[in-house]
């Protein structure tokens, strides 16, 4: 039984359709990747599974139970977490404060005291900046805060909506070394990247949206290799 | 199930907004003509003087809906500056024999002057911070007017203001009143649809969605936010004046905070950033509490729940969220590219 | 005269005060400006006097705990369901925030309403359950013990709430929600729920202040909200939106300041004194005395 | 429509001749307008069931409007009201600002406009059709001025107003009537109405200058809180209240701290007429209140307005306002008076102490003086 | 001296107790385009925010063609021919696309108050000409056909894109980006590079901010490289990629 399943989704906006019917699945310790142009639906279908859009139709099965529509809240507590994009960190608390939250849902203090610390360790900037409000971060910091703070309960299912956004090459280099290591330790991630090349390296499968549709998918390496992906996403050259 | 079924009633609202959009000359003009004719068809006074406040108050909504609407500055404190053109109005022309012309015009200028004074130094105050500075000036402008006896005859009030008149005809009759506040509903709308329409306009929407960027787009912040003060608390000083006149007595309590609370009710209720949105609010909460008489003793918890529910089933306002010059172009657009494929 | 004025201004701060607590509760951290908190203030306040007068039916210290129980409890209950009735539905529907203020508007004009016609237009006298005296300092200046016991439940509440907002889980969530909502039900916050708590505990609050306040003047009428409604409006706007502490100093600044002006300047300006400082302090500090500079990182 | 409606000038011997009655029915003045309505009620019931109706056995019908004591309802009401072109008298309004902007309208109408309680200064001389049933300012200050001088013996007087039309002029008469007697005011502060709950900075003032009186210019509502806060401060000088806190609340509100307070007001509980007593009776009975003076004042402007019509032998709003205008020695419930030039009911004022929990006419002298 | 158009001269900007950016010069020539790059948190978008105007720089000094503009507004210094981007997106999201690239027209159109309720033929002319000229940029960014939505509805890199448009339309000289490859996949980012180059065809300096060291190697002509606030290397692309300092604090092995 695969961890997540999306069958049939479809979303819009008024009138606009932002995902037609798509439907693929996650297995359980894999790393699969979205991949599409500006406005392919990539952002929308990871909203669509943590439930801060609604979806018109179709079913979203995460462990075997129903999460169509569900309440974002008791999505985040059957265990999904996400980096959003445009990092949407709480602007006004500290950067401590903004990692505690990301443990809203676990009671147990030593939990929130270990993620904290895991994600000093893997953001130093972060614990120099510890006390400071998170908005007058720079954007780069901003979005460091953003994926510690889902890495903060160690979810069954991480989404990640371009989590390299505005990194530094150097920290890039780190987060995609992250993404293996959190993988390896049991939890199953789907991503989303403009780095198509980087992201196809290290994903199990991929999938590819154009216009809301899924028109392509295999594995990380079939679809690295597809002339069609070369020349649409990874800049012509391989 | 009922989620889909506010959703189609979304989308038929849409339509209609749509159909509006696309024939609002037409509608414009339906409007204007019921509008001249209404007093003549229905020559009841009392109907009248229902309709005089539906205008009267969509002025002050329009006004308050330009700073509140088109610039995102909520003002709890509108009725102040109504107060400032009702006080100027009525000393001009009970003590110096002043014309309803000349009254209105002066009123006009010294509450646009309040606003400017008012702006002056507080404008650079942001969000609810600034919300709660103008609900001190409206309060201050009330409690001046009872205090400064020997200006505004305090408590007692001011009584006898004469009737509004033209080259010596007075308008004495109701049917009169009304057209002039016609007349001064249609020079505010037009007024703030051609302000709307031009780069200023175009500078009061971009700061009330993001003043650092209006900023960083050459707009000096600051200026327009004067400017448009100015305006807006001008008109409602000109509604005042037509106030003063028309009810022939004012004293402070007609200026208060739930009057400023009314006047915000209306903008609010007809949507932000929308003209026919205030004059639809505005007529609406006018008509209301006449049409609550039957319920009598309910009249006032009814009418309060009444705003409440309105506001849970359309929450952005009767019209807002529709922005009909979008939507007729966004149309006009769609209908030019369908063309464009059909000949290829 | 000065220290009894003093004493005057000190009482009527801590008034202001008490009642902005819960309002600024619910206006600093939600962002909302609940217009209906001063009715449901003065609604809490019927409500215990009506629970200890007619339904106990026993006037003494005992009977008035019971009903203020009673009352903070139904008030925050209708506090609650406000928020479930006419604010949820808002926010589910993504409406501007200025149009919540507008349902509390509305929620206020009934509330008033329904208390003047429920329970009678003429003002009820409140018994003096306590009975605390007072006792002169100095030859001519007067203190009553309730003034002491307001001030100390004001500092109380405030201390609490602060408690509640800044160092619990709770709290947090709270913050959390009115900094960005959407994120906030991505930590795992059940928005809606926390939100109606939120108003749940302050319009709880909000009864607790009716309720002394009634106690203190020894009794109740629909225009007691309306006196100190925009006062602790201007109150918690002064101390800095959502900084509790901040709130109180505000009301206790303007109580001090609007007495000793109506003392030794104007009785007829008085009221103008809360806005002359609030402006001025504004304009020199835009954030209030102890608000946050809202940082807009760009 | 207009022709179906039974006209002013009908005449139908048995068509019912209308009167409008417009006040606060909702809103924070609520509890005034409901007591006029059972006193107009009172007074229809009289003159339509016992009296038989007015002209032979037309009866008399009110139509009740509210306007929330708000101006821009009580004018949209006067529109209404002269739109249906059958009402011979318009009974009310309650608050200055209402009842400022209405009357021109009726006045213009040629409407009667009767006030049981409109005491702003210029309101009666809006206009020849234009009422009013309560004391003027100007008698009653003058007469409390005289009292508390020439038989209480008072000479220093402090005094706290509310900040409204009646408040301030009653504050400027009385102070000018007194100082012209020789007395003085030794502090005069103002407070502004519903919003005003803590009156301890002026109080403390007040008794900082040691008057021998303290002269609260308020309603009852502040009237009670007043006298608290100046009990809290050990401030106990003779008090003088206005003629409008002669009302059982007061009493209730503050218990024994009213008890020697002095006012003076035209109603009082011992008026002995039967028709008096069988009214405040009867509306102890319905409302379970004591009756007060909006009660009688009121009840008298409805009688008043019959007596007139009868006495003009029309409904012709025109000639009964002639009647009323001339009317000497009306026999109201507290006795008789007479209407003055400009148009107000010129009221006897009784000097009244409050004893006991109760208002005791002392003109025939002061039973706790001993 | 003219061809320099933008001279900052020890630059330092402190926020309490931390220093953002440290005693920055640099010099931009006319017609250059050149990289700022640097880790996250060097202090390149507070740099950007000195030069201007929204925030006034602790010390140090600005000349903006040869005018001194450290603490102007930043109003004052887009009407002199400056425009930036903003690294967290601002658009007007209640006005469409076509609006707000019309806001950007603001100071190139100058009819007033009494000209647009009186519909003066200056007040048409202008609103003709900003329309017209606000298609021209729609159609050179690729958002034409977009030009009547609301500018929340497009998706993230297509905002990125008005960002640009709305800065080109205030008729600048000197366009700053910051970081205008984020969110863009290598095809997108190769056709914003093509963009790019194009405008400087066009006459435009540009200086920008990115950490697409595709981008910013292949199109900029200078570097300057920030880090804890403090330049630490300057120089044509080959020369920084080698720079040891750089590749030690913001590289890494993996850039060649
Ligand atoms: N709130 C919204 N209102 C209207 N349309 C929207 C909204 N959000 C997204 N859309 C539309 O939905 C479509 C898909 O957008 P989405 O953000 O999912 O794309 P994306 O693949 O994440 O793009 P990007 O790579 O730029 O982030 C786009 O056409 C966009 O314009
Ligand atoms: N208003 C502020 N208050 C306090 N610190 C601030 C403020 N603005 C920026 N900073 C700090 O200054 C440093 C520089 O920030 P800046 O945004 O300039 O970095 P950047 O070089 O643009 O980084 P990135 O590449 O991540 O965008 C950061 O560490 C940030 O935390
Ligand atoms: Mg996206
Ligand atoms: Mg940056």
């Amino acid at each position: 039984m695969p961890l997540l399943e999306v069958k049939d989704l479809s979303v819009s906006f008024g009138v606009i359709k932002a995902v037609k019917g798509i439907s693929f699945t996650i297995n359980e310790g894999e790393i699969v990747t979205l991949i599409g142009a500006n406005g392919a639906g990539k952002t929308t279908t990871m909203n669509a599974i943590t439930g801060v859009v609604k979806s018109q139709s179709g079913d979203i099965v995460f462990n075997g139970s129903s999460i169509t529509n569900s309440n974002p809240a008791d999505i985040v507590k059957k265990g999904i977490s996400m980096s959003p994009e445009g990092r949407q960190v709480f602007p006004q608390m500290t950067v401590r404060e903004n990692l505690e939250l990301g443990a809203y849902t676990v009671k147990d203090k030593e939990v929130t005291k270990n993620g904290i610390r895991n994600a000093y360790e893997l953001f130093p900037i972060l614990k120099e900046r510890a006390f400071q409000q998170a908005g007058t971060l720079s954007g780069g910091e901003q979005q460091m805060l953003a994926v510690a703070r889902a890495l903060m309960v160690n979810p069954k299912l991480l989404l990640l909506d371009e989590p390299s956004l505005g990194l530094a090459p150097l920290i890039v280099q780190n987060i995609f070394n992250l993404i293996l290591k959190i993988r390896d330790m049991g939890t199953t991630v789907l991503l989303v990247e403009q780095n198509a090349r980087m992201a196809l390296s290290i994903s199990d499968r991929g999938y590819v949206l154009e216009t809301g549709k899924i028109v392509l998918d295999g594995t990380g390496k079939e679809l690295m290799n597809n002339p069609k992906v070369i020349d649409a996403y990874l800049g012509g050259l391989s | 199930m009922a989620n889909l079924n506010s959703k189609n009633k979304n989308e038929l609202f849409s339509k209609i907004m749509e159909i509006c959009a696309r024939n609002s000359l037409i509608i414009t003009i339906i409007s204007l003509l019921f509008a001249i004719s209404f007093p003549i068809v229905f020559s009841s006074q009392y109907l009248i003087n229902i309709a005089i406040n539906c205008l009267m108050y969509s002025v002050l909504a329009i006004s308050l809906n330009l700073i509140t609407g088109f610039m995102g500055i909520t003002s709890l404190g509108h009725a102040g500056f109504m107060g400032v053109g009702a006080y100027t109005a009525a000393i001009l022309s009970t003590r110096y024999g002043v014309n309803f012309i000349f009254t209105s015009i002066a009123a006009t200028i010294v509450a646009s002057l309040f606003g400017i004074l008012l702006g002056l130094p507080t404008l650079r105050i942001k969000g609810r911070y600034l919300a709660i500075v103008t609900l001190g000036f409206g309060e201050i402008m009330r409690i001046i007017e009872l205090n400064w006896v020997s200006l505004t005859r305090g408590p007692m009030g001011i009584s006898g203001i004469p009737r509004m008149s033209l080259f010596g005809v007075a308008f004495s009759k109701p049917i009169h009143k009304y057209y002039v506040i016609l007349v001064l509903l249609i020079i505010t709308v037009y007024i703030v649809r051609s302000l709307m329409n031009s780069r200023i306009g175009r500078a009061f929407s971009s700061i009330r969605d993001d003043e650092i960027a209006a900023d960083a787009m050459g707009i000096n912040v600051f200026k327009y936010k004067i400017i448009g003060f100015a305006i807006s608390s001008g008109l409602a000083g000109l509604a005042g004046a037509y106030y003063a006149h028309y009810m022939g007595f004012i004293d402070p309590n007609a200026f208060t905070f739930d009057e400023s609370i009314l006047i915000l009710s209306m903008t609010i209720m007809g949507g932000m950033a929308s003209i026919p949105g205030s004059i639809i609010g505005a007529s609406f909460l006018s008509i209301l509490p006449e049409a609550l008489r039957a319920v009598a003793d309910y009249r006032q918890i009814v009418y309060g729940l009444l705003l409440a529910v309105i506001m849970v089933f359309k929450p952005s306002g009767l019209l807002g969220g529709y922005n009909l010059k979008h939507i007729k172009q966004r149309f006009n657009f769609e209908q030019s590219t369908k063309g464009v494929d059909n000949h290829v | 005269m000065l220290l009894q004025q003093i004493i005057n201004g000190l009482t009527i701060g801590s008034i202001y005060a008490l009642v902005t607590i819960g309002f600024n509760m619910v206006y600093g951290v939600l962002e909302l400006t609940n217009f209906a908190h001063s009715s449901f203030y003065m609604l809490g306040s019927y409500i215990t006097l009506f629970t200890m007068t007619s339904l106990i039916g026993k006037i003494s210290i005992s009977g008035f705990i019971i009903s203020l129980f009673i009352s903070l409890f139904l008030t925050g209950l209708l506090g609650a369901l406000m928020d479930k009735i006419a604010l949820e539905p808002i926010r589910k529907k993504n409406g501007e925030p200025i149009t919540a203020l507008l349902s509390t508007v509305g929620i206020q004009t009934a509330i008033n309403n329904a208390v003047l016609l429920i329970f009678g237009t003429v003002p009820v006298a409140f018994p003096d359950v306590f009975n605390l005296g007072k006792f002169t300092i100095r030859e001519n200046t007067i203190i009553q013990n309730i003034q002491i016991g307001i001030f100390i439940l004001a500092t109380i509440l405030m201390i609490g709430l602060s408690y509640l907002v800044y160092k619990t889980k709770f709290g947090s969530a709270m913050r959390a929600i009115s900094q960005n909502p959407v994120t906030a039900s991505l930590m795992g916050i059940n928005v809606n729920h926390v939100i109606t708590m939120t108003f749940f505990i302050g319009t709880a609050v909000a009864a607790i202040s009716g309720t002394m306040v009634g106690l203190y003047y020894q009794r109740v009428d629909t225009l007691m909200g309306a006196s100190v409604g925009l006062k602790s409006f201007a109150a918690a706007v002064l101390g800095g939106m959502g900084s509790l502490p901040g709130g109180m100093l505000g009301g206790i600044l303007i109580g001090l300041l609007e007495t000793l002006f109506a003392a030794y300047v104007s009785s007829g300006y008085r009221d103008i004194v809360a806005f002359i400082i609030l402006i001025s302090v504004l304009i020199i500090k835009p954030s209030g005395l102890f608000g946050k500079q809202i940082i807009n990182k760009v | 429509a207009k022709n179906d409606a039974p006209s002013v000038e009908s005449d139908d011997p048995n068509a019912p001749i209308y009167f409008a009655w417009y006040g606060p029915l909702t809103g924070d003045n609520k509890q005034y307008g409901d007591t006029e309505k059972v006193a107009v009620e009172l007074a229809l019931e009289k003159i339509n069931d016992e009296n038989g109706g007015v002209l032979g056995g037309r009866k008399i019908v009110v139509d009740f409007f509210d306007d929330k004591n708000d101006a821009k309802e009580a004018v949209t009401i006067a529109n209404k009201i002269i739109g249906e072109e059958k009402y011979v008298a318009v009974i009310g309004g309650f608050g200055s600002t209402a009842s400022m902007a209405a009357a021109p309208l009726y006045e213009e109408a040629q409407i009667i406009n009767y006030s049981p309680t409109a005491s702003h200064a210029d309101y009666s001389v809006i206009g020849e059709f234009i009422f009013r049933n309560t004391a003027t300012q100007e008698i009653e200050t003058t007469a409390y001025a005289d009292y508390v001088y020439d038989e209480m013996g008072i000479r220093r007087v402090a005094i706290l107003n509310v900040n409204d039309d009646w408040g301030n002029n009653i504050a400027n008469i009385f102070t000018e009537a007194f100082e012209a007697k020789g007395g003085e005011i030794v502090n005069r502060e103002s407070y502004i109405p519903n919003q005003t709950s803590d009156f301890t900075p002026m109080i403390s003032k007040a008794k900082q200058l040691n008057p021998e009186a303290f002269f609260p210019v308020a309603y009852y509502q502040d009237t009670a809180n007043i006298l608290k806060q100046a009990d809290g401060l050990d401030f106990k000088p003779q008090m003088i209240l206005s003629s409008s806190t002669l009302k059982q609340e007061l009493i209730d509100l503050t218990g024994d701290l009213a008890n020697g307070s002095f006012l003076m007001n035209a109603f009082t509980p011992d008026i002995n007429t039967d028709e008096f007593k069988e009214v405040m009776a009867e509306y102890k009975a319905r409302t379970g209140k004591e009756g007060d003076a909006f009660v009688m004042q009121t009840y008298d402007v409805v009688m008043q307005l019959a007596t007139a019509i009868e006495e003009t032998g029309s409904a012709d709003p025109v000639k009964v306002r002639d009647t009323l205008a001339n009317m000497k020695d009306y026999q109201s419930l507290a006795g008789p008076y007479s209407m003055n030039e400009v148009g107000d009911a010129v009221r006897q004022l009784q000097p009244i102490k409050i004893i006991d929990g109760k208002f005791v006419n002392i003109s025939n002298g002061d039973p706790s003086a001993n | 001296m003219s061809d320099t158009i933008l001279r900052v001269e020890n630059v330092t900007q402190r926020f309490g107790g931390l220093t953002a950016v440290n005693g920055v010069s640099m010099e931009i020539k006319k017609g250059e385009i050149v990289g700022i790059i640097g880790p996250n948190g060097a202090g390149k978008t507070t740099f950007f925010n000195d030069i201007t105007g929204v925030y006034t720089p602790t010390e140090g000094k600005i000349y903006f063609k040869d005018k001194d503009i450290t603490g102007m507004k930043p109003f004052e210094i887009t009407k002199l021919g400056m425009a930036r981007t903003f690294q967290n997106i601002r658009l007007f999201y209640r006005m469409t696309v076509l609006e707000n690239v019309m806001v950007g027209m603001h100071s190139r159109t100058k009819s007033n108050l009494i000209d647009s309720v009186l519909k003066t033929s200056k007040y048409n002319n202008a609103e003709i000409e900003a329309k017209k000229r606000a298609l021209e940029v729609l159609e050179l960014t690729g958002l034409a056909d977009y030009r009547y939505n609301y500018a929340t509805s497009l998706p993230y890199g297509l905002q990125r894109r008005l960002e640009i448009a709305r800065a080109m339309a205030t008729n600048p000289d000197v366009l700053l980006f910051d970081e205008p490859a984020a969110g863009m996949n290598e095809e997108e980012t190769s056709d914003l590079m093509k963009f790019i180059r194009d405008l400087k065809g066009y006459g435009y300096t540009i200086i920008l901010i990115e950490h697409d060291m595709r981008l910013v190697m292949n199109i900029c002509e200078r570097i300057y490289v920030l880090d804890h606030g403090s330049l630490i290397a300057e120089g044509i692309p080959s020369e920084i990629k080698s720079n040891p300092r750089v590749i030690e604090a913001y590289l890494g092995k993996g850039v060649q």
